[in-house]
């Protein structure tokens, strides 16, 4: 099968699409003459014309909020957003508008855009050009957010989320844009909320997105050797997110690392091992590890940025402690919180 | 809209709307803010006087006006203020939200300014479309501060979108008169800034209002891109129901209360119009009617079930998958 | 000892800091003559002067940002966001300047700012007048996060707000305005990161911050009458978070309930959940339960509005789950568990 | 500053310290992005020029210029770029996000417009204390469509506050020409939205700038309020190191040569003000050497350690208990 990168995929959903459906366009800054600043959209205004490829002034709030105004017509936008770090200036477009205007209407009206993020470091992009913003969005009701991690699942996804009727977050990582991967010539959309194992193993799950999950597949290759059996779990879209799948993998495997770049507290992480604590508690043999960016902002000089950031032996190292950690109280804990539930009863 | 009964009609019932919403949540029947309309009347009937069918509208927090004058029923708006599921909005957004998607009603808004982005999108959509139809986007003195305002306004000037910008300069920010929110005494200049025309037109003359819409609206259809219309006027009530409204001068009030744009309206359809005081008595009656059924249809209209709480999170919400 | 509302306590707090220090400052929109449209600033304006009181035009990024500006300076900002919800247009000031700053500059420019956010529903605010964003800042490194819920805590760790040399995000809940507490004569600040059990308990510990925790106290109560013992913890600060104050609950009642207003996914809940799951598994007896907000925008009909927000019911329902609730896996997963394991060491 | 061979110096340091980051980004040395100030050392120089110490600024993305202009080491400058511990920032920061606290200068900014509210803060500060001193904003043409810009400067001219909004207008922003990002040819026009002075300067003529940045700190000073300031200039090179800048027509970029800032000046000199061939050439010389021990500088610095990154993420981390 033929091999192109994640650029190239996201390139090719968003001209399928286009030449598919009249109603979708591209809005962002720099996207069309120039290709954008990492040429995801290199060539399409030229295919398409400027009425399809609109390079847009540096106006954020605006520009997103033209994508919200378009939609509520019944436009197709997709609004690039050259550096996730900006989403900050359009965040009421996103949050207060896109987000719930289909339920404050009462199903009234809709607004079926896409949003795309260009997030996660590049190495020395520094404090302002490299945030993984993406759990604002998993904790903000009505938006979609799909974060995919490879060229196949970039391209489906982008097809389903400008078919999808709903505003949809698009995840993109600077640091795949280059990375290649088999991708058929013909890609049906891939319906939301069906994550997916990478790598099968039996001692462990780690769930990964974007980036990061790359570099779990190295750790698992790594631990392999010791004859330590990872499973890579993609979850590809993070709203919805796909628990049931989530569930089987852990049955299997009965542990749990979560890993992603963004940082930790508060991360999309938390909200994956509260679920597991709450509702697979049952199939955990261990305490759940969290593999993340350091909560600090990314800082400039390579050596430190490395210093914050997860790569494959730390996530090798939350594998073992993820193997080793005791679930549960000490057998007199227990006991004695068998007594209390005792006391209650009687 | 020619007959000039018409816009009087409009106006009556808007004013009426407003007085009876604020006895009804005086009479705690309506649980949410309200921001009434009172005084502006004139220019939201003015500017959709001079609309089509096709073109669409963004509001603000004091919305009633706008919708009323576009046509929307009474009785669906005060549904939604009972927070009835009968409401335009199932009782899901009340005053601040409050949307007629068939009149091409994009929506109240409860974020100052917020409209005006979304109103700057729907004006491109419906010129990617070739559509010929003007996108009308209303707010206040105050939201011209914000940077929604400033970003949109160039945006649209530059893509020469059919846009009109409304500005409705009650003289106030709530409690912040204008001089002590921005330091310009005309609004209508600030399209200076992006190469667009700027009009000030008399708020409270519904005529001069839907002319300079007129005109605005024709500059849009030929291509000649957006206008910024500033619509002098003054809301006779506190900022939301509940605010005395003690920070204005007394003068102040009195005077544009002698310039009410109902009152100086009615006066001249008799004098002006030839309209006979008898049609306007038996116009103000069909108006109060109509007001009674819309507050006993509210009234009568069942409360939504918490069910209902989430639906239409999402349009596909994958068997519910999207909302875990 | 007196009782005073939480707005009297946070106007006390302003007015003692503006009185010990004339860099202390107030920005924001009609906070000034008009005294806030929650009253909570009214007479400062009166009392301090319009130099010290500033009613700003509406605009929430500038207003923001020059908070932050001033702040660079030694200036000690206190900014109002009249609602929570607008706080998305000053995003990019609060998380790509305030937070940052310090950081990105090695230490050499600090931001000493407080941004007051008017959180919650007052009920019927609906969507755009009623979120509880808290979250979004627990997630972003540089800030800290303040969630008072009792007069005297708001009073003291406001203080303690304005004198931090670091951009704190001061949440306040729209119904603990007229709410009253003991609040003695005079109050010291109250350093970050000290938790409080505010009700003793032996069964479960609950979790919770603001309007909420007012909510769990009520269903802590009704718990007693059937001999259910629960301990109401309160984090008071949610960065820094009184981490070892939690896990002393926790050892003493091995059961863990989580609840706030804010939506379930990803809120500030989902944290808690996974730093128990991750660090304090070991001393828990059954799974961690969450009672939040359901994952859908503020609805304006009361029975809407009831049906998305946790109520002492629902916080009753769930420390009934969470002392039924079984953790860890089968026998006979474990064993499985266990013979990988095996395996792996041989 | 008043010797003109004082402003001639600073440009040609500005121009070679740019060359010489290319160069070195070029060889592998700096890690990050690089926006050269080429072609624009007027502005910084002419604006410094015309500040006291006590005077605050903030910068952009393309903000070398602004810091060697107000006196910054370029020693400690290269090892921020070079990403090492006697970087400015300690290497946490890199080209986008420069400060030297001590000489007022408040950082570059990675965020286009960015660094306008924070100017209009700094201000507002100033103001407060009652101090003698402006605070002095750099953005471009692009940062003029943001709502930042105007927000700010609406709060700025409410307040009369001492502020120099200083817009380099380089006619593109990013890839974009004027042209295409807004329907004005004038920014300075923009002024007027605010009642603000606003003046059109020749980026390129270096004493032109000093003598409208004095007037408007001037004004500052003398209670008057803000001034916008438009310097019209031009960038030599690609938006950033790497770009080719095929995008603008070459009888464009050729015409702009022509008029190449330090080139212009340092004929002036010869002729206007009868500086000797020998003292520029000698005066050419130190900046060389200075730039040649800078770069030492910044190769002998150390790297940071893993430990320093969680280091400065708060001011007080509660004992680590804020970074958890
Ligand atoms: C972004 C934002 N900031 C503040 C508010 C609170 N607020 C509601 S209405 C209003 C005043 C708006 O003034 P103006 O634009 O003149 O409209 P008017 O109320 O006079 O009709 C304010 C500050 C808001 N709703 N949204
Ligand atoms: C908010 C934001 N949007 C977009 C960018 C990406 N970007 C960096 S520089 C730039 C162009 C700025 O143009 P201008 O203001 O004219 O400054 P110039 O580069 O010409 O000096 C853009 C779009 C950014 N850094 N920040
Ligand atoms: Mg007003
Ligand atoms: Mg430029």
């Amino acid at each position: 099968m033929r091999t192109i990168s994640y650029a190239d995929a996201i390139r090719e959903a968003l001209a399928e699409e286009m030449e598919a459906d009249e109603r979708v366009f591209l809005l962002g800054e720099d996207i069309g003459a120039a290709g954008g600043v990492f040429g995801v959209t290199r060539g399409l205004q030229a295919r398409f014309g400027r009425d399809r490829v609109l390079d847009t002034p540096i106006s954020e709030q605006a520009v997103v909020g033209a994508g919200v105004g378009a939609a509520l017509l019944g436009g197709r936008p997709v609004v690039e957003v050259m550096f996730a770090d900006f989403v900050t200036l359009a965040m009421d477009m996103l949050v207060n508008q896109a987000a719930k205007t289909h339920y404050m209407s009462g199903g009234a009206l809709s607004v079926p855009m896409v949003v795309r993020l260009v997030s996660g470091t590049a190495g020395a992009t520094a404090g302002q050009h490299s945030q993984s913003l993406e759990a604002w969005f998993v904790h903000t009701p009505g938006l979609k957010v799909v974060a995919p991690s490879f060229p196949a699942d970039a391209k489906a996804l982008l097809k389903a989320a400008i078919r999808d009727p709903d505003p949809v977050v698009f995840v993109e990582h600077k640091l795949l844009y280059n990375r290649k991967g088999e991708v058929p010539e013909r890609v049906e959309p891939l319906p939301f909320g069906q994550g997916r194992v990478v790598r099968e193993g039996r001692d462990v799950t780690v769930v990964s997105y974007l980036h990061t999950l790359h570099l779990a597949l190295e750790a698992a290759e790594a631990l392999a050797a010791e004859g330590i059996s990872v499973e890579v779990w993609d979850p590809r879209t993070l709203v919805p997110f796909d628990w049931e799948g989530l569930r089987a993998s852990i049955e299997r495997t009965g542990r749990l690392v979560i890993a992603h770049e963004a940082p930790r507290r508060g991360g999309v992480g938390a909200e994956v091992a509260a679920m597991v604590a709450e509702e697979f508690a049952d199939l955990l043999a261990g305490p759940v590890v969290r593999v993340c960016g350091a909560n600090a902002p990314m800082p400039y000089a390579p050596e430190l940025e490395a210093a914050v950031l997860p790569d494959a032996r730390a996530i090798t190292a939350g594998v073992r402690r993820a193997l080793e950690g005791r679930l549960g109280r000490t057998p007199d804990a227990t006991e004695a919180s068998a007594v209390r539930e005792g006391r209650r009863r009687g | 809209m020619d007959d000039p009964r018409g816009l009087y009609r409009a106006m009556v019932l808007i004013r009426r709307f407003e007085e009876r919403a604020a006895e009804l949540r005086q009479q705690g029947f309506i649980p949410g803010f309200l921001h009434p309309y009172i005084g502006q009347e004139a220019v939201a009937v003015g500017v959709c006087a001079a609309l089509g069918t096709e073109d669409v509208i963004t509001s603000t927090h004091r919305g009633h006006g706008h919708l009323l004058a576009r046509g929307a029923d009474p009785g669906r708006m005060f549904a939604e203020l009972y927070a009835r599921r009968d409401g335009y909005n199932r009782g899901k957004g009340g005053s601040l939200h409050m949307i007629d998607a068939g009149l091409g009603f994009l929506g109240a808004n409860g974020i100052v300014g917020g409209g005006i982005p979304l109103a700057t999108g729907a004006a491109l959509e419906l010129k990617r479309r070739g559509r010929r139809a003007v996108a009308v986007c209303f707010f206040g003195d105050g939201a011209t501060n914000e940077g929604s305002f400033h970003e949109s306004l160039n945006l649209a000037a530059l893509w020469r979108l059919p846009a009109l910008y409304v500005c409705e300069n009650n003289l106030y920010a709530e409690f912040t008169r204008q001089d002590e929110h921005q330091p310009i005494a005309s609004i209508a200049s600030r399209a200076d800034a992006y190469a667009m025309p700027g009009v000030i037109v008399d708020g409270n003359d519904v005529l001069a209002v839907r002319e300079a819409a007129a005109a605005a609206r024709g500059r849009a259809l030929a291509g000649e891109g957006p206008t910024l219309i500033e619509a002098r006027t003054y809301r006779h009530r506190g900022h939301y129901e509940g605010d005395m409204a003690r920070y204005r001068p007394r003068e102040e009030v009195e005077a544009w209360m002698a310039r009410d744009p109902v009152q100086t309206f009615r006066e001249r359809l008799g004098a002006e119009f030839g309209v006979a005081e008898a049609d306007l008595v038996s116009l103000e009656g069909e108006v109060e009617e109509a007001l009674e059924r819309a507050v006993r249809f509210a009234e009568t209209s069942p409360r939504p079930q918490a069910h209902e709480a989430l639906e239409h999170v999402y349009v596909d919400d994958h068997e519910g998958a999207a909302l875990r």
